[in-house]
């Protein structure tokens, strides 16, 4: 079980590494990346910055939630922040399990969770010059017009 | 009491990286709140929650002296 | 979008590279792995043999399912056939989405359309020498006492 | 007609990799079944499924000449 902010590139391998062991029929690896288009502009890279002290004391919370209620300690997860580039990972997810849709099970929790509570903002760069906080709790065309 | 409010992102790009606000004794995480809408008035920053020592705080919750104040707009990690 | 039945090691990063794209927000990576223990007995390999012309198809069919389903043209399994040891891979299905929540519905649902259909089997190995072919369909505890 | 029946796992341990049945013209994969579990009595083989021209079968599938078919024990990929 380990649950890191880190401010350089994530290597989804290493992390599938970290957690297989011969115990686990399943391991399952979630990877977010900079997505090129959001909500119809064009984005060319994201800054992403966190409240330190609190995003890693809510993603070990996560990680221990998903432990309890998947029954697996084999879940790591690392969070980058900083300037990403278009296609570069920000988030990655590695859990391994005995049974396979326990595995599933808790990569879904822990993406969800890490969503919803990691005091953890993004700036996107649009292609216009232009750059935004990116704000889920706005409808998105209301988002465009504004 | 003073309090030392930690802000980010958007919060922070219009009002700076913290504020100083001074609440009375006994003031909790809802009047914080307040002082702090009326500091972004004309703003049109996003409605933020609160974290009292990294931790999500209920608005009905008594701050103390010492305690570590952030304000949290809307998040997006991931 | 891809599927194979092969007789080598899987490499599951090179599939995530494959299915990775700027216009991805997702990419999910699913590994089956060989279980130490299976049912209360310890394994320590297992042979997996396919009816291979049909399980080509029934994997082909699975995945253009998913595409049609899910959205995405992104997607890429492989099944290994022969003899595997402990903690090598079996299968490994690579997802790539610009919704991080359809590419784990694709994920589960080529998992478990292919433990549903394909036509593979396999053998497992028992540290007491024995040898067997597991049947999903038999209750786990009327196999022990068999 | 005579049909040669691919087998796979448990069955082809049994019996063989394949069987060679003879089967009245018209014959169905109820048919082909009944003949194959004929052939099963007293080696406790797991109930199978039929696929014909590499397509599971329903029940009332007629066979024709020069069909590959196969029987289909229980699987276990992934």
């Amino acid at each position: 079980m380990r649950a890191a902010i880190v401010d350089r590139p994530l290597d989804p391998a290493s992390l599938l590494a970290e957690v297989a062991t011969p115990a686990s029929g399943a391991s399952t690896l979630f990877v977010g990346t900079v997505r090129e288009v959001n909500e119809g502009r064009v984005v060319t890279g994201i800054d992403y910055s966190a409240y330190g002290p609190m995003a890693e004391r809510e993603l070990a919370s996560v990680v221990a939630e998903a432990r309890e209620r998947f029954g697996t300690e084999r879940i790591v997860v690392e969070h980058r922040i900083g300037t990403l580039r278009l296609g570069e990972a920000s988030i990655v997810i590695a859990v391994s399990h005995a049974r396979r849709a326990a595995a599933m099970d808790a990569q879904r929790f822990v993406i969800e969770e890490v969503k919803r509570r990691l005091p953890i903002w993004k700036r996107e760069h649009y292609a216009d010059g232009t750059r935004e906080w990116v704000d889920p709790t706005r409808a998105p065309h209301v988002a465009e017009v504004r | 009491m003073v309090a030392n409010v930690l802000l980010f992102a958007s919060w922070a790009d219009a009002l700076g990286p913290s504020v100083r606000l001074e609440l009375p004794e006994g003031a909790t995480v809802r009047h914080l709140l307040d002082a702090m809408t009326a500091r972004a008035v004309g703003k049109s920053l996003p409605k933020p929650l609160v974290a009292v020592n990294h931790k999500y705080a209920r608005a009905d919750l008594h701050l103390r002296h010492g305690d570590e104040i952030a304000i949290i707009p809307p998040v997006a990690g991931g």
